[in-house]
């Protein structure tokens, strides 16, 4: 038997005796997410208990080292994990910007003390973190951020807007781009990490079109993050920054608001909405946009493959750049579609005259807008295509 | 109008703008739709625009109206979709005394037009049974009996439908689902027994309710025009019905267009007015393109009803589905081009865009009216 | 009687006489054209008769000033004239680029010894005039214009190369812009005719991607044209050029590749080529498709009328900054969606299997191509919008 | 290939690209065609062609092929379409060996196989009979005699159908035209009597002939498959063509892509590069990522043939409607791009124009795939 099989066996055992049953069943919604933080509520003991196991064996975050309360595993074996944990249905134990996000720079940027200091926090759910990047006046363009971090003493004093930060009134503390110098643009950025727990930082969510949602504005007024928050070099962000984001970009499109899978299939509610005339979609006009967004989520679902097989294959892969863009602007017109064949049962707001689904389907409709503004708008993708991947230049 | 306004009608066009900027400004929808209101519209705003004449634009001067026309009502239609004033303008105006006008009685014409046009009473028209537009699919009954009929079943997507005074119901009196034949128009008290109404909550926050009967009993004298005429008489009210909406998405999609532009040349990013940028720049003159072959279609379409031109049917279905699809085209683009602001409720641009979705598939989507449009020209 | 019903009577009775029989039958082809010019031939004999007699009265001509060869007439007259030719169906007596555009230039730009010299025998059909605007370089950007006129005593001499010159190789003269001055752009062109009977001027035509075309690129090799022939000022021809250029658009477009009209309407050919299904175009979505195009097209026709009553009423129209552009673009994809419906018959280039209208339709497929390139970009023209109509400014 | 290609199919894909680069640039196939060269390909560069292999490279190697599989034949159509080289690759491969393999019994791929392997035999199948590719509205006749079958009528569209050797041809010898049941497949010799061949001049220039069948006399050896079962056969060769000519379009779609991003990079206009003008920069973005989605479907669907998945119609479908589209969209944006020059007939960008635009009429234009795509997933 390989190391790997042992390896399996030892993870089954270990996951019957310690993944509670509710832990193996589907979530029903967005309220059985563990996001932990100090201020986590579990309605479920056992969703605690599922988080503080695998926290302790730092399975949260398998591949980390030891050392700052990772799993300490090999590519290989954290592979294993996943597919045991996918075996027997068991839900996430933790999700957390802290892990998917913060904890990566941390490992790259962070010192020694900054990695003992946090990572482990994350890793068993104590903090939950959020992220603060955009601001009012600086939405796709990152070099106009305006919140500003000044050193008095031994603390940064920061002062300035956040927006669009998820889940802020939630979090436990946030990590920041602030600009740390005035006199020149991307230069002038730093990363720093700052405790809301304090009065200088208050937080008021954002409605949106679609209703409720995670995001909020974060206001920095006189909030305080001693000097040894600052992760990488002073003046040094814009670099974590773009890495960052670029994450945060294939994140959004590969796992997000991608080809099918989440809704009803297109298809499927074009019959039940259009009828059927001998099997096939009754209207023929309908029927043909319904062929040629499946035709085009299968291009999609092929070219995320090939991405994947590319970059396997230790390739440059061009297609990832089309990623984002096609993802985003397929699923806007995925929604505006699935309006005009539902008709009357997708255009309602509230009400028991509407399906579960109509108006799920309008909510998200008006959600889908967001896709290519969010975490990269279509220009902004568009303008790297051109730019960086094409070798267009700009006006000289 | 034809295509370039008189001087008159350009007065009636400023008036109109001044009064819904004043009167019904965006900010006064949004109030009505935070603060839940029940009516759906100010009724205060109603009384004032009838006071303009407004709600007798179309009504023969015999009944009570201005009879100035229906270049005039686009007009004002127009200018209401520019601010999203909430009002029984299409309801009771377009569908109710349209229905009237074109089907009615001598004395039913006597006895509603002039309340019509007072402001005093509010009508509408039920069609909706399903998912879609499709009125020849009306399958709701009415059975005749000693005295007169009795009706039973729900139509859905009225327009103001809680709040009417008199709904006119279309019912099929014989005849099967799908045929045009047999299809007849009912007048039934909005509080008559046996009468259900739910206002539904829909997208844009404006009027429509579920009505369900329950054997609901008129009399003869309800019937509006010829039993088993009313499919042909209901169409030419939803021609004259299809282009009004089309005016008032116009005025939507022009204010949409318009807040945009201003947008695009004071937003900054990249050290550059966004409006300076090329792409950004091709899709705004894409967009004033569509708005104005738009504009181009409403016009000839109003005008050619003040003529009884016989290609009203064709212009109602070329300005319903060539203007929705502009409006659709417009609110995506708005939404887009504000970015991160445009998503969040406090911004007009979402009211817009929700609005537009409704009436783009009120009286029938742009496919609805490609078909349309497709057999009445033999193609 | 009023003066305009007696001036309809005396153009009635005129025409009557003097109208041949064969110039009262509609053009069988382009050969039917006639252009006038020295090297002109006339296989019809009555053709020429009837430029004579028209260009005699000045009635090719009918508003310039009868001093300078014109008719003299008032709009209204003129319009009357129209209407009689019209109704008689009579031939145009003279297509003419010397009518069209040289021209109005002369009439406000030209001395009266300009005039003088060259209108009359433009209204008589005498010297067939071609333009030069376009060179190899300098496309839609006309301030890029590197052909060089320099004074050498009492002559300009001329060098370089213009390209898209309609008709030059059956020309007698042509109007260019040239460089006068290369110190500046813009304001060093000149606005210059130069006659092309001599050993400087040569042309070569141009094959299309559809065929043989008007087209030509036309070389000027030390080419000399005497210094009164400068219209306007010197440095002074980017003015005119820009008024011509406007002019060019509009009659392109409004007269040009426009709404339906000259081809065979697209429903009958749908029916034709895929089949009816009780009385209606047998595939659904062509169905649509073509619905789509005959709404663009009233659309179209509907702003163009618009647009008339606007200027007519004195209005400034904006929607006169669109027509070109929807033109354009409405012709290529009509072209296209031609060829979809029509499928193989529209494939063919040549050959008697394939139908008159198919090979027609193959051609009118590729020329449209260029449509949206001639007389003014679609680029150039979402540009003239955006910045003329809309107010959008470039990066400052 | 998968989605990635291996260190095989790598020097594969760079030798046929140098190959035709050198051996059948777009300049040799301008000289076809301006020459008027009647057969419509270099028979020498066909023969090149097989002794690179590439004319056996699907055929067994017990018939004297390759066997390397159709993902290899996808990279070399992909390299033959960048430079528009004219060969009866598709023609014979494609169609006819692939109809051998599909439906041939062991005497017919015996004699056959291996001559189409080393270059010797030209083959090609007849199938179209009007406007629109549409195989199951065969008319086309075999009766059955008493020495086997006479065919008369006419087919169309045959490609290289004025120089194969042989022609197979579909016919139907019962059931009525729209069935797909009561077809057959006859091989019939290109000098039979009673066959004229006209060659048809089509758009792009390349290889279609009108086969005019005059009572041509088969025996019952000529018979491919069983009789009556033509159209299922066939259906599995058509795919593949499908799938091989999607390739192949992928190859011009791409040269012409890269010409317009050179000259996007050169071309200056108002002073600057037109590639710095944003509106192009994002439609050369857009044409990237159209192309970047159709080259994952070629290879998806390239792969699937060699691995007999049962997805192999669906995705021939797919490939054939999506090139498609990609191709005609580039090709004119191609064009637009260009400008003046781009119109002209000395400049290579019209030619791909012309090829494309028939290239996606052949086996079947995007909208009849999308139709077949709907069907086969039961939409």
């Amino acid at each position: 038997m390989s190391n790997l099989d042992i390896f399996r066996e030892e993870v089954r055992a270990w996951l019957a005796e310690n993944c509670p049953p509710s832990m193996r069943t589907p979530m029903g919604n967005d309220e059985d997410v563990v996001w932990g933080g100090r201020k986590a509520k579990y309605e479920n003991p056992e969703a605690r208990l599922w988080l503080d196991r695998m926290g302790a064996k730092g399975w949260t975050a398998p591949t980390w080292p030891k050392e700052y309360g990772g799993g300490g595993l090999t590519k290989e074996e954290a592979a294993v994990l996943g597919q045991e944990l996918g075996r027997i249905d068991a839900r996430p134990a933790l999700a957390s910007f802290g892990l998917w996000m913060l904890g990566p720079v941390l490992l790259e940027y962070g010192t020694e003390e900054q990695k003992k200091e946090h990572l482990p926090p994350i890793v068993r759910g104590e903090i939950r973190w959020c992220q603060g990047y955009s601001e009012p006046g600086a939405g796709s363009d990152l070099a106009g951020l305006q919140t500003r971090a000044v050193l008095e003493g031994e603390d940064y004093v920061i002062n300035g807007q956040k927006v669009w930060t998820s889940y802020a009134d939630k979090a436990d503390a946030i990590f920041c781009l602030v600009r740390t110098d005035t006199s020149t643009k991307h230069e002038g950025i730093s990363f720093l990490l700052i405790d809301m727990d304090q009065p200088g930082v208050t937080t008021k969510p954002i409605k949106l079109i679609s209703g409720n949602s995670p995001f909020c504005e974060t206001f920095l007024d006189d909030a305080r993050t001693p000097a040894r928050n600052l992760i990488g070099r002073l003046n040094g962000g814009w670099e974590i920054a773009k890495k960052l984001l670029q994450h945060e970009r294939t994140n959004i499109s590969a796992g997000g608001f991608g080809a099918g899978g989440r809704a009803a299939a297109l298809e499927e509610l074009a019959k039940e909405y259009l009828g059927t005339d001998r099997g096939e979609i009754a209207d023929a006009v309908k029927r043909d946009q319904v062929v040629r967004h499946k035709m085009l989520e299968r291009a999609f679902a092929q070219t995320l493959k090939r991405m994947s097989a590319e970059t396997k294959a230790g390739e440059v892969s061009p297609a990832s750049s089309i990623i984002k863009y096609v993802a985003a602007e397929m699923n806007k017109d995925r929604m505006e579609l699935l309006v005009e064949i539902m008709g009357l049962q997708a255009l309602g707001w509230s009400g028991d005259y509407f399906s579960k689904q109509g108006l799920a389907t309008t909510r998200a409709m008006l959600r889908s807008k967001a896709n290519s503004i969010e975490g990269g708008t279509t220009e902004v993708n568009l303008n790297v295509i051109a730019k960086r991947v094409l070798g267009l230049r700009d006006h000289q | 109008m034809g295509l370039v306004l008189d001087e008159e009608q350009t007065i009636l066009k400023d008036s109109a703008k001044a009064f819904f900027a004043d009167q019904a400004p965006v900010t006064a929808f949004r109030k009505l739709r935070d603060e839940k209101d029940e009516t759906g519209f100010s009724r205060e705003l109603w009384r004032a625009m009838a006071e303009m004449g407004w709600a007798g634009i179309v009504i023969p001067e015999a009944y009570g109206g201005l009879e100035y026309g229906f270049q005039g009502l686009a007009l004002v239609l127009e200018e209401q979709g520019r601010t999203l004033a909430a009002s029984p303008l299409v309801s009771t105006v377009l569908l109710g005394a349209g229905t009237l006008m074109e089907a009615g009685s001598e004395a039913q014409k006597s006895a509603l037009l002039p309340k019509i046009a007072e402001g005093s009473l509010l009508l509408t028209v039920a069609i909706d049974e399903g998912h879609h537009f499709n009125p020849a699919q009306t399958a709701f009954e009415a059975k005749s009996d000693s005295d007169g009929f009795i009706l039973t079943g729900e139509k859905t997507f009225v327009l103001d439908g809680h709040v009417a005074d008199k709904i006119i119901v279309l019912a099929r009196t014989s005849g099967n689902k799908g045929d045009r034949e047999g299809l007849t128009l009912f007048l039934v008290e909005g509080t008559a027994e046996g009468l259900t109404r739910e206002r539904l909550k829909m997208l844009d926050s404006r009027n429509a309710a579920l009505l369900m009967f329950d054997q609901v009993k008129v009399t003869g004298d309800a019937v509006i025009g010829a039993i088993g005429g009313g499919y042909d008489a209901l169409e030419s009210v939803l021609d004259r019905a299809a282009i009004g909406l089309a005016a008032e998405m116009l005025g939507s999609a022009s204010a949409v267009f318009e807040m945009t532009l201003d947008y695009l040349k004071e937003r900054r990013q990249f050290g550059q007015l966004i409006g300076s940028f090329q792409s950004l720049q091709h899709r705004a003159a894409d967009m004033f393109t569509q708005l104005e072959l738009s504009k181009s279609i409403v016009m000839t379409a109003a005008t050619a009803l003040d003529e009884s031109s016989n290609e009203i049917s064709s212009l109602a279905s070329l300005a319903k589905a060539f203007v929705g699809e502009t409006s659709n085209k417009v609110t995506r683009e708005g939404i887009q081009m504000h970015g991160g602001i445009g998503m969040t409720d406090e911004h007009d641009v979402g009211l817009y865009l929700k609005r537009s979705r409704v009436a783009e598939h009120t009286f029938g989507s742009a496919a609805y009216h490609r078909d349309r449009y497709a057999r009445l020209n033999d193609y």
